[in-house]
């Protein structure tokens, strides 16, 4: 128990121990409103002193970041990079939380038990936490299950729909597969080390013959739960039935943990054969690519956030990738901006994917519905919704002033950095790279345009009864978008922290590309738009109430009587992208071309399914259970072949004893 | 001595394997328990003693009154048809029996160059067990499942007059004990079966499936 | 420093002057090219002037958006102009990176407008919203193929700095910079929505791309709209020009004649081309792009593996 | 001499005073008594408290002091949940089913332990087959053609299959022709001391024979039909006796053998079969949670997954060993809490078959979450038991000398898993077209209780997994003659 008693360590267990507090009330509150409020509020007590616990760890204190503090005989370890995911966590867990006032609410007015799901969702916090701080491999693969079966026990919430029930399962699976992979893993470096603590496993040089096999294990293992491309198909299945608020933090976070596994593993297998920056480079720019292309084609505003994650998880593995090609070259440079894009992109995913789940989950609660085709002019009716929604949706696409641009700019400027610094055909592979990047955020372009006006602008395509919001839907999108807002604009704090974290234990040479970079001329750049832009808001308003100003019905081309069924829908709007790769998108659509002079009623509607999913999984789980339906002669009912079987294993037991040498 | 009886314990599987009566199993389920009853009474010919002989006795008690009798009771009381309904002719059957017979005393001869052992009780006892195999594996009536089973146990017997195991005699007791009752709740579920499942054979039996 | 500062300013100051002018310069000769007289060389001041004065009308169902989006357009375009360099001069914002922020900034233009044009709710700007989506996402890649490629032979990563590079001595890298001017010309066309790509006045609404974004717009938002798409024109008219700075000779003049030469033979070529070509079917268009950012990978190939 | 009263010979007596009292209460009391005694003084034997000495057949080493902890522990259980379980309405045939019901569980403690402390071949084999009868009439419990049928496959295939492990035994003494062990009774330690001068073909013969016959109570496939009939169709406390303990019984038997065989020449060839056992059992299992739609059935099967996955174990020996040995003890504790929740469904819903149960987690909700966190226990999840005793199995199979064994039954499991969560959540999930059961009446029963702290006590023993438990694994280790 070194150095257990001083502060920070208190206030670190005081947290622990009150957000798993939270689950004592189940023992004497019967009321299932009393309960949930209780347990909330001293959960989020116990988040919000464990985020100041973090923020007064070494890694956010001016101070040198002390890298390997070990607590209860090493089983808890707080580095850089733990810290940094403890932090993310906890950021992202505190609006969520709050957000649960108003969201459960619908569910006790429905009257629909949430016991089960409070109690799930508390263990999740604090399982995940452990996840990122845990340093005995027992203890992380523990934590790890226990994350994924409390999220699972959170997300059948309303078990009874079909859908639900298909997508928790898969989650279920998906998870199932992942620790068998992850068990391999820990157990081969257990066998190269003999120890269980995950800080004993950066013994390199012993671990070079079975180094391929490791990255593998880990990249398909971890992979899953990030939700790379070829193993994302679990995610558009499970991240839209959960609950919003647990969707909001299984996108925001608990696939992150993927990416904090990834990490990890360099830290354990540092310095990585350049190979392995490839694949990680060519996996991660086809989910970004195909990620935020299939959430183009979806009309399910959950789904299409959940497809959206694979897209930034993409993102980030590519600059997860420019880091190990960096340090396969050890080209320190190269190693920070790559690693230290794919921490920022990390945070920021976290931040504006919350965001915009639970924003989507206000309008899906309202509206009973999360086809987007039945959603538009909501802004009409919550207008501060629909500012945090854009916000949250000009952040994803990466575009300036907010921080998903940030993030991006550090991963170009890898790339940049990548082909100065490594000449001969590198420049030209890079800019491949950098066009689909490029590509990635055009597509990004279109896809929140049209979520945000279908949803948002327009006429409302289905009449709305009311729509209510309360005001901790507010508060908790309020944190976020300010985090949005605060990163794009004064980036170089979370550069300070990133680069901090990126210090321990992952540069081979410390290097000054990330700090050194102008952040303060984006800073000026952001405000000074910023600022021009409401002077000449104000400007343009006093010249409209100078030459006058009214509204007027849209013109609909001389024709009187438009209805709201004549916008443009989200599928048409997609359609034009979504023809190009249909066989990958799985695209289908039906259109009725109207003839004759009196044309009739005409329809058009658009499908996509995921290619991994209905192309590959599900034949191949169909074709195993075919094989295993041709197997009769196992299920004999009679008694006598019971008896057969006895003499015929005998006699291949024998044969086996003759034959053995 | 003890191979002749063997040689009679033998003739007797011939016959169980060919007779198609359930009478037939019978009376060679009591002639086996006869000869294995002497077969352990022989080496108290020489020495006798009143501790040794309880086992004869009551093996002999067990095998050749208790059981049979119990078993024609149950035929009287279920009137089970008089003809087993073998799945295979009669004929191959047989075949079957000496071939594999044979096989068995073959083999066992060859074993006895390695450990020396009596071939002829050994080898007969062991073709007893598959030939009681064989039994419940082509025949279809339960209650001839049952003789089958006995005579897979008569076998056994033998078989350990042969190895010349001294277990001690308690656990003998014991092993006799175990065999009538498991014959005895045989009984029980044959009654059951006959009175719910209105039927003595395996085509009854076909409920449990997946 | 202080010259620096003030360099870019007056720059920024031509860019916001001239443009309207440029944009005029290219109506005229295509008219001359029709044999038509067509309107004024300063016909663009006047329109604004006219607009500037008119009464705003807005859509009832529209929301903060169009109102915002002239104003926030406006803003990125001039921002995104004053990464620009006039003559030999440091622009205002110049850093390392900051041709990824002019493509953003650019974006954000984009992302607004688009939401606009969605917020007035009729279907023709819905049209005119997804096809400006759609072709701004093809026309990326060859904006990064075009000053990408040198970016990345040159390893530098701002504006000012790749153009300052550009030594025009061996003879592949000529070709290399030529091919590259071509596919900017290209990328500046689907940009400014020109022909063959887009009909700037055309009068049928399913015909149009981005004129039909801003059909519900009038008044101070419409001057807003129309000074900021002329602001974009010229910009992508520099970026075009630029190529061509011999920027090791230092002389003022020499840059200035330059550049008014470029941006008149430049605007002959627009207009040119206008006249000549019609423009495409929707559908082809996609491929156009395609075309275009495929000569850019082509020149980038040939000249990386023929050094 | 006290000991070997309590373990053998009360269990008898009060199975005698349960013949003659024929009020329920009573016997319940009685036998609740007589289980106390025995967990209690097989803790304080396991615990070392209490030095035990058996008369002749009988003594105690690390291994039946292991396993006779599981027996006692699962048979306390069961006795306590017994009564409110018989409590429950039957047809009025399986009325006179009830009045045998604690006689016959006290006749089955009494050789469930003969048999685990049995240290001589005979008696072991005495105890085995007198375990089988005192199963079959509790399996013919309900009295109705299902139960019969299973009652007469159970008792029918058993008693050949341990016939088989009798001529085992025949082979063993058989193989002592000629040592010094020649005529000698037939100890195990006598054996195990003096190994190396048995005759390898009849050692190997023996072994096949003895671990084929017991393989039929184990459940090791292909013998494993008999029990999966029987346990599918046992009233579920007997059910949750024949997984938790009976099979561990038969078990115990095959580690002898292999504990004489070890130090031979033959032990590679004993791995072997055990390895092929367990594969064996775990493809069955895999292929048949493919079909099964009885979801007694199915927990039956995942029965023998896991008995295979033992034999796996203990087949490869070293590390997968001490899993194995952990896995015993948790997958009996996991099994009593899956056929008593089981138990509950089906006395609600009165059917057997999955497309009868339709969203159990509304009706009986307790039921349901339980049946929920026991399906997660047994499939290995944590903090439950079963995590930790599979991880330590995983890792000893994938540093043996066949790595290409974890790869298989890895597979197996992620199949087996999927097809029971398939099945488990239709159960749970899904809404019945006829769901006359009305939600959220279920009173909290003694049932619940006990399997809530069956659940706790696994993940209690799993997270602290105490000292004394993991010596005496290491001790059985040493007497198989493994050094970690």
């Amino acid at each position: 128990m070194n150095g257990l008693l001083n502060s920070g360590n208190v206030l670190f267990i005081a947290a622990f121990v009150i957000q798993l507090s939270a689950l004592i009330p189940v023992a004497f509150i019967r009321s299932e409103r009393k309960f949930f409020l209780t347990s909330n509020i001293i959960l989020l007590i116990g988040l919000v002193i464990g985020l100041i616990s973090t923020l007064s760890s070494s890694l956010f204190s001016s101070s040198q970041l002390i890298n390997d503090t070990l607590l209860f005989d090493n089983w808890i370890r707080l580095d850089g990079l733990g810290l940094f995911f403890l932090f993310i966590i906890q950021l992202v867990a505190i609006p969520t939380t709050i957000f649960n006032f108003s969201y459960l609410q619908h569910y006790i007015d429905q009257e629909r038990p949430i016991k089960s799901f409070v109690i799930s969702y508390t263990v999740l916090l604090v399982s995940t936490q452990f996840i990122v701080i845990a340093n005995q491999a027992i203890l992380f693969l523990v934590s790890w299950e226990v994350m994924s079966m409390s999220a699972y026990l959170g997300m059948i919430l309303e078990r009874e729909k079909e859908e639900v029930h298909k997508g928790s399962f898969y989650y279920l699976v998906a998870s199932h597969v992942i620790v068998f992979v992850i068990y391999i893993f820990f157990f081969l470096l257990h066998h190269q080390t003999n120890s269980w603590f995950l800080s004993d496993y950066h013994v390199s040089l012993t671990l070079r013959n079975t180094l391929p096999i490791l990255f593998i294990l880990s990249f398909i293992g971890f992979g899953i739960k990030a939700g790379f491309m070829p193993f994302h198909f679990w995610l558009p299945q499970a991240h839209p039935i959960a609950p919003t608020v647990l969707s909001a933090f299984l996108s925001g976070v608990i696939i992150k943990t993927g990416i904090y596994g990834i990490l990890r593993t360099f830290q354990f297998l540092n310095p990585i054969p350049e190979w392995c920056g490839w694949v990680v480079l060519v996996i991660s720019i086809l989910s970004a690519i195909f990620g935020v292309w299939y959430a183009l084609a979806q009309h399910d505003i959950k789904r299409l956030l959940a497809y959206h994650s694979v897209e930034n998880i993409g993102i980030i593995g590519i600059g997860i990738g420019i880091g190990f090609i960096g340090s396969a070259n050890k080209i320190p440079a190269l190693e920070v901006l790559g690693f230290g894009g794919a921490l920022l992109h990390t945070l920021n995913h976290a931040i504006f994917k919350s965001l915009l789940f639970l924003g989507s989950g206000v309008i899906s609660n309202n509206l009973g519905t999360r086809n987007i085709e039945l959603m538009g002019g909501i802004v009409h009716r919550a207008k501060y919704l629909a500012i945090f929604f854009l916000i949250g949706s000009v952040a994803i696409s990466g575009i300036p002033p907010f921080n998903g641009f940030v993030s991006e700019f550090i991963i170009y400027n890898g790339f940049f950095q990548a082909a100065k610094e490594l000449k001969n055909y590198y420049p030209f592979i890079m800019l491949i790279f950098v066009v689909g990047l490029a590509f990635v955020g055009g597509l990004a372009v279109a896809c929140f345009t049209k979520i945000n006006s279908i949803i948002f602008l327009g006429t409302e395509r289905k009449e709305i009864k009311h729509f209510h919001t309360s005001v901790y839907d507010y508060i908790s999108l309020g944190i976020l978008s300010l985090l949005c807002i605060a990163i794009g604009f004064y980036p170089r704090i979370f550069i300070g922290i990133v680069n901090k974290v990126i210090g321990s234990g992952f540069v081979s040479a410390d290097s000054s590309a990330l700090i050194g970079m102008n952040w303060l001329s984006l800073t000026l750049i952001f405000s000074a738009i910023l600022l021009s832009a409401v002077v000449l808001y104000f400007v343009k308003v006093k010249i409209q109430k100078k030459y006058g100003r009214r509204t007027s019905a849209t013109w609909g081309c001389g024709y009187e009587n438009i209805t709201p069924r004549m916008q443009y829908t989200a599928s048409s709007f997609a359609d034009e992208l979504n023809i190009i790769p249909k066989t990958i998108l799985v695209y289908h659509k039906k259109v009725e071309i109207s003839k004759g002079a009196f044309p009739k009623q005409t329809a058009f509607e658009s499908h996509s399914q995921d290619f991994v999913d209905n192309k590959i999984v599900l034949p191949l789980y169909g074709f195993l259970k075919k094989i295993i339906s041709k197997i009769e002669f196992l299920s004999q009912t009679d008694i006598r072949y019971y008896i057969g079987f006895i003499l015929i294993i005998i006699t291949v037991y024998g044969i086996i004893a003759f034959l053995w040498k | 001595m003890e191979n002749v009886l063997s040689i009679l314990f033998c003739l007797s599987l011939f016959y169980v394997s060919i007779s198609s009566r359930v009478k037939g199993y019978v009376t060679v389920l009591q002639l086996q328990g006869l000869l294995l009853s002497v077969i352990i009474v022989i080496p108290f010919i020489y020495d006798f003693s009143i501790f040794g002989i309880i086992l004869p006795v009551t093996l002999l008690v067990v095998k050749v009154f208790l059981i049979p009798k119990y078993i024609k009771k149950i035929i009287l009381d279920l009137d089970i048809k008089r003809m087993i309904e073998p799945t295979i002719q009669q004929f191959t059957f047989l075949l079957l029996v000496i071939v594999s017979m044979v096989v068995i005393f073959v083999v066992s001869n060859i074993l006895s160059q390695r450990t020396e052992l009596n071939v002829i009780p050994f080898a007969s006892g062991f073709s007893a067990i598959v030939i009681g195999i064989y039994i419940i594996m082509f025949r279809k009536k339960l209650i001839v499942h049952v003789a089958g089973f006995l005579i897979l146990e008569n076998g056994i017997f033998l078989f350990g007059t042969a190895v010349a195991s001294e277990l001690p005699m308690m656990i003998e007791l014991g092993i006799l004990l175990d065999v009538f009752v498991v014959v005895f709740l045989m009984g029980i579920a044959l009654n059951n079966i006959s009175s719910t499942l209105k039927g003595f054979d395996v085509t009854a039996l076909g409920r449990l499936k997946d | 420093m202080e010259i620096e500062i003030l360099q870019g300013i007056i720059s920024l100051l031509i860019i916001l002057g001239f443009s309207p002018l440029f944009a005029g310069l290219i109506n005229k000769l295509k008219a001359v090219l029709t044999g038509r007289i067509g309107a004024p060389v300063w016909q663009p001041y006047y329109d604004l002037k006219r607009l500037f004065k008119k009464e705003t009308i807005n859509a009832t169902v529209s929301s903060f958006v169009s109102r915002i989006s002239p104003v926030i357009n406006f803003v990125t375009v001039a921002v995104a102009a004053t990464m620009l360099p006039i003559g030999f001069w440091k622009p205002l914002i110049s850093f390392n990176g900051d041709i990824i922020l002019f493509a953003y900034i650019l974006g954000l233009a984009r992302f607004i407008q688009i939401l606009a044009a969605m917020d007035i709710g009729s279907s023709f700007e819905g049209m005119g919203a997804a096809r400006e989506a759609t072709f701004a996402l093809f026309a990326e890649p060859i904006f990064f193929f075009t000053l990408g490629s040198v970016a990345f032979i040159s390893g530098l990563s701002s504006i000012y700095d790749i153009y300052y590079s550009i030594q025009l001595n061996n003879i592949s890298y000529i070709v290399f910079i030529v091919i590259c001017s071509i596919s900017a010309f290209l990328l500046a066309v689907t940009e400014c929505s020109r022909m063959p790509v887009d009909d700037p006045n055309t009068h049928l609404e399913l015909t149009m791309i981005h004129e039909v974004m801003i059909l519900d717009n009038s008044g101070i938002d419409l001057f807003l709209y129309q000074y900021s798409g002329y602001i974009k024109l010229f910009i992508y008219a520099i970026l075009e020009i630029s190529f061509f700075y011999p920027f090791s000779a230092q002389s003022y003049l020499v840059g200035v004649m330059i550049f008014v030469i470029g941006s008149f033979i430049l605007a002959l070529t627009l207009a040119t081309v206008e006249t000549i070509t019609s423009r495409f079917k929707m559908k082809n268009i996609p491929q156009y792009l395609l075309f275009a950012t495929a000569i850019g990978i082509l020149n980038l190939l040939i000249y990386t593996f023929t050094k | 001499m006290f000991e070997f009263f309590i373990f053998i010979l009360l269990p008898l007596i009060s199975s005698i005073f349960c013949y003659y009292i024929r009020n329920l209460r009573v016997q319940y009391s009685v036998s609740l008594g007589v289980s106390i005694l025995h967990l209690v003084l097989s803790l304080s034997v396991f615990l070392g408290y209490y030095h035990a000495d058996l008369p002749f057949f009988f003594s105690v080493d690390s291994l039946s002091k292991f396993f006779l902890l599981i027996l006692s522990n699962v048979y306390f259980w069961v006795v306590l949940v017994s009564f409110s379980y018989l409590k429950r309405p039957v047809t009025s045939k399986a009325q006179e089913g009830k009045k045998y019901y604690f006689l016959l569980l006290n006749f089955y403690l009494t050789a469930n332990s003969a048999a685990m402390l049995s240290n001589h071949f005979g008696m072991y084999w005495v105890a085995a087959e007198a375990t089988t009868l005192s199963v079959a009439p509790l399996i013919f419990y309900y009295r109705n053609e299902e139960a019969l049928e299973a009652m007469w496959k159970y008792l029918f295939l058993v008693s050949v299959g341990i016939a088989f492990a009798f001529i085992g035994i025949l082979f063993l003494t058989l193989s002592a022709k000629g040592s010094l062990l020649e005529g000698k009774q037939l100890f195990f330690w006598e054996f195990i001391k003096n190994a190396k001068e048995l005759n390898p073909i009849w050692l190997k013969a023996s072994f096949i024979f003895i671990f084929a016959g017991l393989s039929t109570k184990i459940g090791i496939a292909p013998m494993h039909s008999g029990d999966i009939d029987a346990t599918s169709n046992a009233p579920s406390p007997v059910a949750a006796l024949m997984s938790g303990s009976l099979r561990l019984t038969s078990l115990i038997g095959v580690l002898r053998i292999l504990q004489i065989i070890r130090p031979t020449s033959s032990y590679e060839f004993a791995k072997i079969i055990l390895i092929i056992g367990g594969l064996l059992s775990l493809f069955v299992a895999f292929v048949f949670m493919f079909k099964v739609n009885n979801y007694k059935r199915m927990l039956a099967y995942s029965s023998v997954e896991h008995l295979g996955l033992i034999t796996l174990g203990i087949g490869v020996g070293g590390l997968a060993f001490v899993g194995a040995m952990y896995h015993a003890i948790y997958n009996s504790i996991t099994k009593v809490v899956l056929f008593l929740t089981a138990g509950n469904i089906h006395s609600r819903y009165k059917s057997r078959e999955v497309s009868n149960v339709t969203s159990a987690l509304r009706t009986m909700p307790i039921t349901g979450w339980l049946f929920l966190l026991s399906f997660f226990a047994i499939s290995g999840i944590p903090p439950f038991g079963i995590f930790f005793s599979e991880i330590k199995i995983f890792e000893g199979l994938l540093f043996s000398d066949k790595p290409v064994i974890l790869f298989a039954s890895m597979f197996f499991l992620l199949f087996i898993f999927i097809n029971m969560g398939k099945i488990i959540f239709t159960m749970l999930y899904k809404k019945g077209e006829n769901d006359q059961l009305e939600a959220g009446t279920e009173r909290f029963e003694f049932i619940h209780l006990s399997v809530i702290l069956l659940l706790i006590l696994l993940t209690v023993i799993a997270v602290i997994s105490p000292d004394v438990i993991y010596q005496n694994i290491i001790n059985v280790t040493k007497d198989f003659g493994m050094n970690l």
